[in-house]
């Protein structure tokens, strides 16, 4: 099992590369100038040029990009780099973006987890639910009404959500801060809807697959009671699958918390990004961007080993062929 | 009573795209204790869907038991409550599957998977419900320390080994073995099915042996029903049926077969195919493809004829047989 | 090889086999009650943008009329276009600029389908035949494509798409490009997946030993076996894609105020919320209807097209 | 058996296919696995060699290899002298018309979304041999006519036929290009016995009439036994014995053919013999150890089973095995 997790974490590592090569340049060929920004209109050629060359803004692409990665020394715009954990700073405010990150992604973080938990919570029970009476009027209810949460545009639901819950109704405040819990219901709700819908989906085809094996009639003639059988054996094959969805959502989660989170001004990773786009603040979006990538790719290899952990199958595969 | 199961008319159907499958029809079988019944026929004979009847185990909406009973040990099954069911299945009637690939759950240990039978229906506690099922692994031959493995560290043939253990965990009354040979190769199907002999002899334990091999059925039957669109048409002892088939499909089999022994390089196969279980002919539904038609084997549907227990469903011997009392 | 495609009595038979086939297809879909009421709204919706200007001047739905500003569904109003004035009835009512929603959600209509189409036409072309090099040849440029895909995928996808619109600049060839470039990697994974799945069977194996070619075996063989999932996707993700228009339209990435789109509407009507709730809810349903219509319909296709999962 | 000795005296004109010393390995990341390793064996014209074996054994894979649907590691397969494993894609396409096989899966290996006639009809355009329509439709209703299947199916759909049709198929592609040798690799194990009978007879019609060389490829010893005039037995990616089919199946000479034909469940009432019952299941194919690969399931081994692979050698006129104590059951 450690071999494997081992493994996969080594592979982790040219994905990463890639991923913050393939944003870095994105943001490369960004129309927006780094140096006129710092400097305003009005600058000099002079001071305009001096100021490409402190930024590095005249050195090779592929020279920034490994500044970019590892860092460089500079009296004024020197950083030590991605891998050292420095992401440089903002064009517009100056600060360290990795610290503005680090105040901010634990924000992010609690939403979409919040999230996610309540769309495990809802989405996998009732799948459940419909798979074992399929084609049933609650089923056909709850089929149309996950198709409606999937199609649901989430921003669109934020605005109606405080249409209704407070500008109408007043019961819970339009505006979210991290240090009010109640404040939170609202984006939490609105952020699980989407992948509630495709977790209840998908519990649902994955359990009417799993319930029409073989195993499934074996242990039904074994005499077991049908809770027994749903529960132990239907369950847990059922529950692989979900794992890799329930994994996935949490990048849908934070891809949805960039516009959730500016509808209700909650002060997450995706305010903070949306802020940097308008303001063509490069090092921020960079650093927004590639920190949601590497977290979401943490997320994936915990998914993967926990999937080595359900089902027995993965890690005897690594390993060789079973005894014969 | 010495019956250990009487199935009386019974038919079995499968809706489908509002087409109707008539799987099983007006179907009758006895079934002695302590016998190995071979049940003999094609693909889509409606084998398996008898093996299930008889634990009810067929599967609302798609599929119904629509007529007919099914009495095991004097007590009607079809009648039974849900709970009374479970206490059958697993504990009196054990199956085994064809395909040992798919029988086992993949995430479970397969020593749980015995246990959980045992713990079930003989009121075990965890610890004595696993220790009974290493015992059971030791006597199909695999080790008990490997009850802790899970299926896929085990080979076809040692998953069958598995199931088997299984199934004779609560040393059932009757066993519904489904081709329990048919996906493993020759050599192992002889290893298994000789572990099977041991442990039936042992137990006293009534089989139905189904299967599509004559060969199995000569090596290890008592009795022997041909299956043939859903009907027995035939139903005697192998000594009887392998003696002189009656029935012109059991013939047809028969002469379908490659011998070692011969050396005739022209097989005599029946012609035409299966009919379609969902427009069965009027009439016999083996005279489309019989080469001893009549007229008659177009129009009605024959009755069974009994000689001396040999019972045949075919109009070749109305007029010198006994009639049995099925009508129809 | 045209001499086969060029007889009558050929060509005859082939249109009698097509429309065999297709009769089988409809029995199934149409017994999908949701599914065929979303074919007829997805008909419906195409229509409408297809002959948007029949029902909607282009420039009326555009122009500002600020006396006009917020009116009720069902309101009329005196608008001055095309140099006199008009009496207008705003029967979604009319936005903070005066102008006219229901018109403008019909043109929107126009903006979000061809993006739709096209960025999925796109996506599929790109990540299809990705796809099925990938599967088909295997090996190194099997790796090198994954590794790129599992790149691509390890983004969350409307951050890869708000970068590469951030990077290119706001325009709709770039709002398009960034929506093509997020799917590609579904079709990869779905077309590589497939083929994989397709080329172990026998059939390949027998088509070989005939001696076709590779074109011939993934064009007659192959392809012809994963166009249901591939149908399936595509309705799937004209859905996504118009969602993600309006998604980045709203953040203000995509179609810019004045060219009438649901996603700017929306991000408009937000500052209204409380004063004219009736600019939030019509752009909203417009995008919930179109998208659910095509999700249902991918449901549909997908009971009908995929006999095994027929039950 | 003068016609035996005469047959080794002719040699290339008597033989259609030559294998030597064939090999194929597997890479696997646990190592290479021996699927096919160092066989030989001759096929006469106009004959059937049947080729026996459980799962595993390798059997498939020099089919496969036969018709080049996958490259030898090592080894030549002379067909009519021509080299196949070697051949250029050129000389490839025309060997193709010339050597066919049939599947064993009539389900899996006809394409699903195309009807009988391009199903039937494929050869024929892949090769351009027809020129027009009205040629094209004669030649794949005539073919059809040849293994069975009624003119009506003609615009059929596979799914709208039974198993048996479906072989027929598969046997009309493969005569479409009129070869003259066939790989049958397990063509009638997926169907049942009446339909299974069907086939065996049409395949031996064929033979008959077409002069065909079949290799026919099965785990069933008693088709095999029916169809074949020469039998190998392999284990293991070996050949543990060859010979003609009527001695080798009253006298088998290697302890596992023994024990295979031992195994099989005869349907006649007087013949409940002694079966040997092998222990354990076949080892792995990865990487095998020296020796002979039967030793570790065999009754009779002796130390010098596992020192060094035994060869398969002449242990009676016509008779081949692999054992060293193949003498013994002479």
């Amino acid at each position: 099992m450690w071999r494997y997790i081992a493994k996969r974490i080594l592979m982790l590592i040219p994905v990463l590369v890639g991923v913050t090569f393939l944003v870095f340049s994105l943001m490369y060929i960004t129309p927006s100038d780094p140096a006129q920004l710092m400097l305003g209109a009005n600058a000099s050629p002079a001071a305009y040029a001096q100021m490409r060359a402190d930024m590095g803004l005249d050195k090779p692409f592929i020279v920034q990009y490994l500044r970019f990665l590892f860092g460089y020394k500079h009296p004024v715009f020197g950083y030590k780099g991605l891998v050292f954990g420095d992401l440089g700073r903002s064009y517009i405010t100056n600060r360290y973006v990795f610290e503005l990150i680090l105040s901010s992604f634990p924000n992010t973080a609690l939403l979409a987890t919040g999230a996610l938990i309540l769309s495990i919570a809802l989405g996998v029970p009732i799948g459940i639910l419909s798979a074992t009476r399929p084609y049933s009027f609650i089923d056909m209810v709850f089929t149309v009404l996950a198709l409606l949460g999937a199609s649901m545009p989430t921003f669109w639901v934020a605005m109606v959500f405080i249409f209704f819950f407070a500008n109408r109704l007043g019961w819970l405040p339009a505006m979210s801060d991290p240090a009010n819990l109640i404040s939170i219901i609202l984006p939490m709700v609105t952020l699980s809807l989407n992948s509630m819908a495709i977790l209840m989906r998908m519990t649902r085809s994955s359990m009417l697959e799993v319930m029409e094996q073989d195993y499934i009639r074996t242990a039904r003639l074994k005499g077991l009671d049908e809770g027994v059988v749903i529960r132990k054996h239907a369950l847990r094959n059922a529950l692989i699958p979900i794992i890799t969805i329930a994994g996935l959502q949490f990048g849908a989660l934070l891809s949805g918390a960039v516009l959730t989170e500016k509808i209700f001004a909650y002060p997450g990773i995706g305010t903070i990004m949306v802020d940097a786009i308008y303001l063509k603040d490069t090092p921020q979006i960079l650093g927004s961007i590639c920190f949601v990538a590497i977290m979401f790719s943490l997320v994936n290899l915990a998914v993967d080993i926990m999937y080595g952990l359900v089902d027995p199958r993965v890690k005897e595969t690594k390993r060789g062929p079973g005894r014969k | 009573m010495d019956n250990l199961l009487e199935i009386r008319d019974l038919a079995v159907h499968y809706y489908s795209n509002r087409k109707v499958v008539e799987a099983v029809n007006h179907l009758s079988l006895d079934m002695k204790k302590g016998t190995v019944l071979g049940l003999v026929g094609e693909t889509g004979a409606g084998k398996t869907t008898l093996a299930l009847s008889i634990v009810n185990m067929i599967r609302g909406p798609q599929g119904k038991i629509v007529q007919g009973s099914l009495r095991f040990n004097g007590k009607d099954i079809l009648a039974m409550g849900r709970q009374e069911l479970r206490g059958l299945r697993g504990k009196d009637i054990a199956m085994i599957f064809q395909d040992p690939m798919t029988a086992l759950n993949p995430v479970l240990p397969v020593g749980d998977q015995i246990a959980e039978t045992v713990i079930r229906h003989e009121g075990l506690t965890r610890a004595q419900g696993w220790k009974k099922a290493e015992e059971m692994l030791e006597t199909v031959g695999i080790p008990g320390i490997r009850s802790r493995e899970y299926p896929h560290q085990f080979s076809g043939g040692m998953k069958q080994r598995v199931v088997i253990a299984l199934a004779l965990a609560c040393n059932p009354v009757l066993l519904l073995a489904d081709e329990p040979t048919t996906a493993l190769d020759v050599t192992i199907q002889a290893q298994v099915l000789d572990l099977m002999r041991k442990l039936i002899r042992e137990n006293g334990t009534s089989v139905l042996f189904i299967t599509h091999s004559l060969g199995l059925v000569a090596e290890n039957c008592d009795e022997v029903a041909t299956m043939y669109a859903g009907e027995i048409v035939e139903y005697g002892t192998v000594d009887q049926v392998f003696g002189r088939p009656l029935h012109p499909y059991t013939r047809g089999l028969f002469g379908s077969l490659p011998r070692l022994r011969d050396s005739q390089r022209r097989l005599t196969p029946i012609p035409g195919l299966m009919p379609d279980p969902t427009a069965l002919p009027r009439g016999c539904y083996f005279a489309p493809r019989c080469p001893d038609k009549m007229p008659v084997c177009g129009e009605i549907h024959p009755r069974d004829h009994l000689f001396e227990g040999h019972r045949v469903k075919c109009h070749l011997y109305g007029g010198n047989g006994r009639e049995a009392g099925n009508e129809r | 090889m045209h001499a086969f495609d060029t007889s009558g009595s050929n060509l005859s038979r082939s249109l009698r086999r097509i429309a065999r086939n297709f009769g089988q297809f409809w029995r199934r879909f149409s017994r999908n009650k949701l599914a065929t009421a979303s074919l007829a709204f997805v008909i419906l919706v195409a229509l409408v943008s297809v002959f948007a200007d029949l029902f909607y001047n282009y420039d009326f739905v555009t122009a500002n009329s600020l006396e006009n500003a917020f009116l009720k569904p069902g309101e009329s109003g005196v608008v001055y276009f095309q140099d006199r004035d008009v009496e207008h009835r705003f029967l979604l009512g009319s936005d903070n600029y005066g102008r006219d929603i229901l018109g403008r959600i019909v043109h929107g209509a126009r903006v979000s389908l061809i993006i739709g189409f096209v960025a999925v036409a796109f996506a599929l072309s790109l990540g299809g035949t990705l796809g099925a090099m990938a599967g088909y040849k295997g090996g190194r440029m099997d790796t090198l494509i994954m590794r790129v895909t599992d790149i691509l995928l390890s983004i969350p996808m409307i951050m890869l798409s708000i970068a590469i619109v951030a990077a290119l600049g706001n325009s709709f060839f770039n709002l398009l490009l960034a929506i093509s470039i997020t799917l590609a990697p579904r079709y990869i994974r779905i077309v590589r997946a497939s083929v994989i799945t397709v080329k172990d069977q026998e059939f390949v194996e027998a088509a070989r030993c005939l001696g076709a070619s590779d074109l011939r075996i993934v064009f007659r063989h192959i392809l012809i076996n994963i166009t249901a999932p591939i149908i399936v996707q595509s309705t799937l993700n004209v859905g996504t894609a118009i969602l993600w228009t309006s998604f980045l339209s709203f953040l203000g990435l995509g179609i810019m105020p004045p060219k009438p789109e649901w996603g700017n509407m929306l991000a408009e009507a937000r500052e209204f919320i409380q004063y004219a709730p009736h600019t939030l809810f019509a752009p909203g349903i417009a995008i919930l209807l179109t998208v659910l219509a095509y999700n249902l319909m991918g449901d549909g296709l997908r009971d009908a097209l995929d006999p095994k999962l027929k039950r | 058996m003068s016609g035996e000795a005469a047959a080794g005296m002719a040699g290339a004109e008597k033989n259609l296919v030559r294998v030597a010393k064939l090999k194929k390995y597997f890479s696997t990341p646990f190592g290479n696995l021996h699927a096919v390793d160092d066989i030989s064996f001759d096929i006469r014209r106009g004959s059937t060699l049947g080729m026996v074996g459980e799962s595993g054994c390798g059997k498939s894979t020099t089919g496969r290899l036969l018709v080049r649907l996958l490259e030898a590691t090592a080894g030549t397969i002379l067909y009519d002298g021509i080299d196949v494993t070697t051949a250029p894609e050129r000389d490839m396409k025309t060997l193709r018309t010339r050597m066919q096989m049939i599947f064993q899966d009539p389900y899996s290996s006809i394409n699903p979304r195309h009807t009988v006639a391009s199903l039937i009809g494929e050869p024929l355009r892949i090769h351009k041999i027809v020129h027009n329509t009205t040629e094209f439709e004669r030649r794949v209703r005539e073919l059809m006519d040849t293994v069975g299947l009624a003119d009506r199916l003609y615009d059929a759909y596979p799914h709208e036929l039974d198993g048996g049709r479906r072989q027929r198929i598969g046997i009309a592609r493969a005569l479409a290009l009129h070869p003259q040798f066939i790989v049958c690799d397990e063509p009638v194990s997926a169907l049942d016995v009446s339909i299974q009978a069907q086939i065996l007879n049409l395949l031996m019609d064929l033979q008959e009439k077409l002069g065909l060389t079949y290799l026919f490829i099965t785990h069933d010893l008693s088709v095999v036994k029916h169809i074949s005039e020469d039998i190998v037995i392999m284990y293991l990616g070996q050949i543990v014995e060859r010979g003609p089919t009527g001695e080798l199946f009253d006298k088998p000479l290697h302890p596992y053919s023994r024990a295979l034909l031992s195994a099989i469940p005869l349907p006649e009432l007087d013949t409940r013999r002694d079966r040997i019952i092998l222990k354990s299941e076949v080892s792995s194919p990865i990487e095998p150890p020296p020796g002979c690969r039967f030793a570790p399931r065999c009754a009779h081994v002796r130390p010098e089973c596992t020192a060094a692979d035994p060869a398969l050698r002449e242990v009676s006129p016509g008779r081949f095995a692999a054992c060293v104590l193949a003498e013994r059951f002479l």
